[in-house]
């Protein structure tokens, strides 16, 4: 039949929203099911287009926002709709509501290492516009990754600020102070936020007079690129959905947890031009070795436990 | 209708209008009015309150366009379409309400108007002002900042700014309202002096010695219309009392003598009487913009009428105000009936028997936009039977309302009126049921009549020396000598905010009343 | 600690601090000569967005700063224009008309971005800072405060600027008058519209070059939303400001200070929400306000609309 | 001539004490609304029109998904409940010449405590009397937060609306931190609060999804009505909004009014924030923030103060952001447009205002 995604903000991110819808349409392209995307509903309630959408006839609902996993397991119970919630292990209920814990851990921490090796000041920056669980496993993986390449090198982490969102200009005033504090790498998520992340690159010069590099997450920003854009955590979330449509019509929905990983390159490190081929192997190697758990990355998602690890790492 | 005007004309009026036409909804303000308006003439306009002066007014200046009819301007049909346009054509006005931004010191309000991206050229104007303010005999402070200036000072301002124009045609829309008797026979002697250079001015008044003390021509107002106008010739052939017999003949169509000469009635206040209010040591502290009191004393009898003489800002509102709890006394005592009322709230002493008529009627008496019904009880909301457990009795509101409005003459299209467009002497009257109903012992008027027309204001003085001769105590504020002559027992004066003396309102009583308020010993 | 707060950034950290001020300083020294007037523009907000996106079009599409700035003021005076026609020209409730303008502008910049920008996302290059000689060589100040583009100087420049105006200037007694007591001003032959309707347009002139400044200089780009309540934190300022210029700067810069103090004290490893931080200004302001709070000597005629004769 | 009366901003000219509206007086006023609303509806088509969206369907889907489809009537009377509880906070404000700008800052402090509380006390006594203590401790709470504007602006004249709007940055801060760090579910990794249990919010009306706190807003705010219209109470407040130097002279105790009215404004807007956290949400997630004070201002001006003719342009409210969220999905227009759509909603019905004014004015002449 059909399935719908609903997402806060519109798909053309280069990011959450713009993967889920693409990775939603994708899947449903394969499956043969018509999918219905609802998009820009914002963080508030959104338990009107959840009903809406059921009584549409979508046999799955994938609530695509942390915000969206109170009211979607409700809708679902109410209606008996299947409903796929992020950021809620717990919250599995056999064919009503599975979960897609999603966490570019694995990714990130190869970004660290790629970072490491790549910073010619040994500083790097980490900004993030707020401290979702989502990313705050990515900050701390990225970190963890510096860190294991190269002890000295110092990292610098930076929340612009509550509900930043849309704050490019907030992004570009902390990425720079980050630049100016010595970082010639910068780690950076932030939805709306992040294009002024990227602008700072682009416009900043590093300590050295060189260029400062741009580390992405989620999404490709390689089409808007302008040779500053060093790698990405990209993520594909089609296999996950996929597999949903595919335990929907096995019977078997909301039994498993749905993640990503390196492993089916459903997490994966975008390569770009600007990291050289024998370091870009180095980063293989060690994606092995994270895939075959010689090296164990743990996802950590409390934004005080981040913030120890920033400064734990940092001294 | 009188129509002298065309047949002895010297000079060629400065404006004339022809068949002037003025409605605001529900009313006809102006019913095509001719006037002529002349250079070396004071033109005095007169008219009970509502008759459409200050309409008239606001065409001249340009604040409102007549509906029909035209204004000639030097024999040219000429539509004043702004102020600024007024301002052009030499027409400079006084209005009725304060027309000075209170934020902006003197200097500043007379520099309003000019180029904007101009300097304000105060040195320019200072000159200027000298020069004027020297054959006026008055004098201003330029640098103070006008909400600091007593309203006779700001009414000075005002006229001062009107000259600093260079205006051919002054407008004084009662503009003695706010001058002591000093300062209204300096007014007139300035008026003599301007319309010998050759302006021309209006004069709009309600008091009729006025208008034939100072008036070359009269013209007299009724309900929108003009009923009638005595020409120079006429009024130099009339003395005093016969002229002022022809106004009221105009104005209310019988013959009358002089209708504010009413003897004083001889009342007996029984002196052996245990004081109703006894005010002991009252002091206030002074503020920004208004004196203090220092240790003001008196008593006030059952059936008494104290009077408070004295030139306006000179503590007579902090008196009122610090009597009806509405500012704070920093010392002395007030009893009514022997109770001490001095720290109760405004609400506990009206419950006490205290009654304040305020000289604010629009400003703090009345709520504006409120229906006249609701604002007879402004003071009383929350009692029986209008409320009964705190809902409104709106039937209950409506009687009692109608029949204050017949008892005390209300002239109002109905009680749902919002009572800001009744005519300041409604209002008036709307104030005086409110305050005069049952449970008062005692009543303080602040300037009770002041901006009402004739009849009104006959009508507030006799319900003062009604409420007195029911046995209330009365303690009656006003600027106007005349007034507490004809209706007190005792007046005293205030100077400071001090009380310099109190007299007995004997035969003497003028003089030593008079010597008292330019600071000489009774 | 040292270490970390080296000079350069504490100068970038600075620098950030007045580059979030002007779009602030802008936006409230704007709101004030409106209230000046008479005018609470609640609608300041929405003139800051037109500001935001038609600047950085302008700039983006001419490649020149300059013309993005003019591009910006002009859009935030069309916003502006729109006001002063609901609200002072034919005396609209000017809460329910800002408010309005706020929400429409937000939806219609967001809706153009979307139709324009949302797949390329292009951004501006540097803006080219004007440096002061000497000042800009004092370590750590001189490359915080003396580096900026010139639109900034300007910014501040304008602060003293419109002190002068308001006391020196004819102009500047007309716009007391107006907000004080419109009538007297009236029929002192100024027409009070006319004061109202510049004061409005200024007002918009001045939000949308705050608007241009923050999209095209602050972020270098325009996304949907961007001033974030830049708009409501200018009124804040300006009535803070009681009428006083540098009062709006004072506090502009207070709030951008605060902003990089966030960063700061993360970058110091102080462990503090940045909502915490967020609060800092507003209960510095409140104390203030507890402490000393004194009248507010708003104009007497904010937010009421001015009609020749009416009573 | 302008007489200088009211010197506070307050809306004056709209209290010209709600007489007895006759029905022919409805009527008008009815058509005076739709007539505007249709206006403003052909102006934002154009706007569709050039995006290259057909305008009818989509007000057709803005209808039928807001208005007429059972489901869609159900999700707007939904919507209503915390609007209408704010509505009639902003109204004993405003009738009262106070600018409370914050009911932002206090929705969400209600909000925040209500989900902190309830689903602590549903535990420990009968559901009925823990939401019963929920609205009252977001009342409190919102109370509390407005006693410093208040207090401010009774004794020492303080503007509040630079007070309110500062609040209102300070309680959203302050409701945040309250999520992050004070009462945070242990159980999510994302900062919300703990979850009241579906069953355990307020009952829905009979079998449909409709919040029960869709009737305690109706009541509440027709409440609000008739004390403010009815009673010496609402008097009493009206005349401080109307002309507080009358309120003085008159014996009033301003300071004291002036708290009692932040007290109500704010403690309204509290439960606003309870109702719609007992009602629906069911917890509070970190950085929420609807922002329904936005557009509920402007209704409540548009309205006159009038609890009435609020409760209908809370409705219109409700149907255009139920409505055009599904449209503008339906037809592949960005969401945005909604906001659009109620700003010329908004400025087309003051202008139908002014001239319907205007008209009378000139037929009264
Ligand atoms: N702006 C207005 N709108 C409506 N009615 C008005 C307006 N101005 C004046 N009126 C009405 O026009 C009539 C004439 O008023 P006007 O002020 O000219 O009287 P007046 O002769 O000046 O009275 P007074 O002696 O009290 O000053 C009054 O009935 C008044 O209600
Ligand atoms: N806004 C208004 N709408 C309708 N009628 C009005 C309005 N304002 C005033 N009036 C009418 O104008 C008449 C006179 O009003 P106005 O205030 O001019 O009195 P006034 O003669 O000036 O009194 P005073 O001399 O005490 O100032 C009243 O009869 C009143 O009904
Ligand atoms: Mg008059
Ligand atoms: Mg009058």
């Amino acid at each position: 039949k059909s399935i719908a995604i609903l997402t806060p903000e519109e798909g053309t991110d280069y990011g959450w929203n713009q993967q889920g819808i693409d990775a939603a349409k994708a899947a449903g392209k394969a499956a043969g099911v018509e999918v219905v995307v609802a998009q820009g509903l914002g963080y508030g309630d959104v338990r009107p287009t959840l009903r809406e959408l059921a009584s549409d006839g979508a046999s799955l609902l994938i609530a695509h926002a942390s915000g969206y996993n109170t009211s979607a397991p409700e809708i679902a119970k109410e209606l008996k709709v299947p409903v796929a919630i992020v950021d809620t292990p717990n919250g599995l209920e056999k064919g009503l509501v599975a979960d897609y814990t999603l966490s570019g851990h694995q990714g990130a921490y190869l970004a660290g290492r790629l970072a490491a090796k790549m910073s010619r000041s040994k500083s790097v920056g980490i900004v993030v516009s707020g401290e979702p669980p989502s990313w705050n496993s990515q900050s701390a993986a990225f970190a963890q990754g510096v860190k294991a390449e190269n002890p000295d090198v110092k990292i610098t982490y930076a929340v612009i600020g509550p509900a930043a969102y849309s704050d490019a200009a907030g992004g570009k005033r902390v990425t720079e102070s980050v630049i100016a504090s010595g970082a010639d790498i910068i780690f950076g998520q932030g939805n709306g936020s992040s294009f002024g992340m990227l602008q700072a690159v682009e416009t900043t010069k590093a300590a050295d007079g060189g260029k400062v590099y741009f580390i992405d997450v989620i999404g490709d920003k390689s089409p808007i690129d302008k040779g500053f854009l060093l790698s990405s955590v990209v993520w594909n979330i089609e296999p996950v959905y996929a597999a949903m449509i595919a335990d929907l019509k096995a019977d078997t929905f909301g039994t498993k947890h749905y993640t990503i990983g390196l492993k089916d390159d459903s997490v994966k490190l975008l390569k770009t031009a600007a990291i050289p081929d024998n370091v870009w192997a180095e980063i293989q190697t060690l994606r092995e070795d994270v895939i075959s758990g010689k090296i164990k990355v743990d996802p950590v998602y409390d934004a005080a436990a981040v913030r120890a690890l920033m400064t734990s790492v940092a001294q | 209708m009188s129509n002298v005007s065309s047949s002895s004309a010297f000079k060629p009026d400065i404006v004339a209008l022809e068949g002037v036409t003025k409605r605001f909804p529900g009313i006809v303000a102006n019913d095509s009015v001719d006037l002529s308006i002349r250079p070396g003439e004071v033109h005095v306009l007169l008219g009970e309150n509502g008759a459409g002066k200050s309409t008239l007014i606001g065409m001249l200046s340009g604040l409102q366009q007549p509906d029909e009819g035209r204004i000639l301007v030097d024999g040219k049909p000429t539509p004043i379409t702004s102020p600024r346009h007024a301002l052009a054509l030499g027409i400079g006005t006084v209005f009725q309400h304060m027309m000075l931004v209170p934020t902006l010191t003197v200097a500043e309000n007379l520099l309003l108007g000019g180029p904007w991206w101009q300097r304000p050229r105060i040195e320019e104007l200072a000159a200027r002002v000298a020069e004027i303010t020297s054959t006026l005999g008055i004098t201003v402070k330029l640098h103070a900042k006008v909400s600091e200036l007593s309203l006779g000072e700001q009414q000075q301002v005002e006229i001062l700014r009107a000259m600093v124009r260079n205006s051919r045609l002054l407008i004084l829309d009662e503009s003695t309202s706010m001058l002591t008797p000093k300062g209204i026979e300096e007014l007139g002697a300035l008026m003599r002096r301007l319309v010998g250079q050759g302006l021309a001015i209006v004069f709009i008044t309600h008091k009729l010695k006025e208008a034939a003390a100072f008036g070359d021509r009269i013209s007299v107002l009724k309900l929108g219309r003009k009923v009638g106008e005595i020409p120079p010739e006429r009024l130099r052939a009339l003395d005093e009392q016969e002229i002022i017999s022809e106004i009221v003949e105009l104005m209310f169509g019988k013959q009358k003598d002089d209708p504010e000469a009413v003897e004083r009635p001889t009342r007996t206040v029984r002196t052996e009487a245990v004081p109703l209010l006894q005010v002991a040591g009252l002091a206030v502290a002074s503020t920004e913009n208004a004196p203090g009191l220092t240790s003001i004393s008196f008593d006030i009898r059952p059936g008494e009428i104290l009077g408070i003489a004295g030139i306006d800002g000179n503590g007579q509102k902090q008196l009122a105000e610090a009597l009806a709890g509405q500012r704070m006394a920093t010392g002395g005592s007030v009893r009514l009936e022997g109770v001490a009322i001095e720290t109760l709230s405004v609400g506990e002493r009206r419950r006490h028997g205290l009654r304040y008529l305020t000289d604010d009627r629009l400003g703090e008496g009345t709520v504006g936009t409120f229906p006249v019904s609701i604002n007879f009880f402004l003071k009383q909301i929350g009692a029986a039977p209008f409320w009964r457990h705190g809902v409104e009795q709106r039937s209950e509101i409506d009687r009692r309302a109608a029949e204050l409005v017949r008892e005390y003459d209300v002239r109002t299209p109905s009680l749902k009126t919002p009572v800001a467009r009744l005519s300041g002497g409604n209002i008036q009257k709307v104030l005086l049921a409110r305050e005069l109903a049952e449970g008062a012992k005692v009543v303080i008027f602040n300037k009770p009549t002041y901006g009402l027309d004739l009849a009104n204001t006959l009508a507030s003085r006799q319900r003062i020396r009604d409420t007195a001769a029911r046995g209330l105590a009365v303690l009656l504020i006003s600027t106007d000598l005349e007034e507490l002559l004809s209706m007190c027992d005792r007046i005293a004066v205030i100077a400071n905010g001090a009380l310099v003396g109190t007299v007995a309102n004997a035969d003497d009583a003028r003089t030593k009343v008079g010597r008292l308020m330019i600071g000489l010993a009774a | 600690m040292t270490g970390l707060f080296s000079e350069v950034f504490l100068s970038a950290l600075l620098f950030g601090a007045v580059t979030a001020a002007i779009p602030l300083l802008l936006a409230g020294l704007g709101e004030q000569i409106s209230e000046k007037a008479g005018v609470l523009n609640i609608g300041i907000e929405g003139m800051m967005l037109a500001g935001a996106y038609l600047g950085f079009v302008g700039a983006f599409y001419s490649g020149s700063l300059w013309l993005g700035f003019l591009t910006g003021a002009a859009g935030g005076a069309a916003v502006a224009l729109v006001m002063a026609l609901l609200c002072v020209r034919i005396g609209l409730n000017q809460i329910v008309i800002g408010i309005a303008l706020t929400l429409g502008l937000e939806g219609l910049t967001a809706l153009l971005h979307h139709f324009q920008f949302s797949r390329s996302y292009p951004r501006l290059p540097a803006a080219d800072a004007t440096v002061i000689p000497l000042l800009s060589d004092i370590p750590v100040i001189g490359p915080a405060f003396f580096k900026h583009h010139l639109i900034a100087y300007l910014a501040v420049a304008l602060v003293f600027g419109m002190g002068y105006l308001y006391r020196r200037t004819q102009l500047g007694l007309n716009l007391q008058a107006a907000g004080d007591k419109p009538a007297a001003l009236d029929v002192a032959g100024i027409d009070v519209i006319r004061t109202r309707t510049i004061a409005v347009l200024a007002t918009g002139t001045l939000a949308g070059l705050g608007g241009a400044y923050l999209a095209n200089v602050g972020a270098g780009l325009f996304i949907p939303f961007i001033t974030n309540g830049a708009g409501f934190l200018g009124i804040v300022l300006a009535m803070l400001a009681r009428g006083r210029p540098v009062w709006v700067l004072f506090g502009a810069l207070l709030f951008g200070v605060c902003l990089s103090l966030t960063t700061a004290m993360q970058v110091a490893g102080i462990n503090i929400p940045t909502d915490v931080i967020q609060m800092l200004p507003f209960l510095a302001v409140m104390i203030m306000l507890v402490l000393f709070g004194r009248r507010a000597s708003l104009p007497a005629a904010l937010g009421i609309p001015y009609e020749r004769g009416a009573r | 001539m302008s007489i200088d009366t009211a010197p506070s901003a307050s809306a004056t000219a709209l209290d010209a004490t709600s007489g007895a509206a006759t029905r022919r007086d409805i009527l008008r006023r009815l058509l005076m609304t739709l007539g505007p609303i249709l206006v403003a509806l052909v102006i934002a088509g154009c706007i569709l029109l050039a995006v290259g969206v057909d305008p009818l369907a989509y007000y057709g889907y803005v209808l039928e998904k807001g208005l007429f489809s059972p489901l869609g009537i159900q999700q707007t009377l939904t919507r209503m409940a915390p609007l209408l509880f704010l509505a009639a906070g902003l109204i004993v404000a405003f009738r009262a010449g106070m600018w409370n700008l914050g009911g932002d800052g206090q929705f969400l402090l209600g909000a925040v405590t209500a989900a902190a509380s309830a689903p602590v006390l549903v535990e420990i006594m009968p559901a009925w009397l823990a939401l019963f203590c929920s609205f009252l401790i977001a009342m409190v709470v919102a109370v509390v937060w407005s006693l410093v504007p208040a207090l401010l602006r009774a004794y020492q004249g303080v503007n509040e609306i630079i007070t309110t709007l500062m609040m209102t940055f300070l309680g959203t801060s302050l409701a945040n931190v309250l999520v992050k760090l004070a009462f945070r579910d242990p159980g999510t990794t994302v900062p919300q609060t703990r979850t009241l249990p579906v069953e355990d919010r307020l009952p829905r009306l009979f079998e449909t999804t409709i919040t029960s706190g869709l009737l305690l807003g109706l009541a509440a705010i027709i409440i609000v009505h008739l004390v403010m219209t009815r009673t010496a109470f609402g008097l009493k407040l009206r005349i401080v909004g109307a002309n507080p130097r009358a309120a003085v002279h008159s014996g009033l105790g301003v300071p004291g009014l002036t708290v009692a009215v932040f007290a109500i404004s704010a403690g309204l807007a509290g439960l606003a924030g309870a109702v719609d956290i007992i009602g629906v949400q069911g917890n509070v997630r970190a950085d929420w923030n609807p922002a329904y004070g936005l557009a509920v201002i402007p209704a409540v001006f548009l309205a006159r103060m009038n609890g009435f003719a609020a409760i209908g342009f809370v409705f219109l409210l409700s149907v255009l952001s139920i409505g055009g969220e599904s449209a503008a999905r339906r037809l592949d227009v960005p969401n945005h447009f909604t906001l659009v759509l109620v700003s010329i909603v908004l400025i087309v019905l003051a202008l139908a205002e002014y001239f319907d004014h205007r008209f009378n004015q000139s037929r009264k002449a």
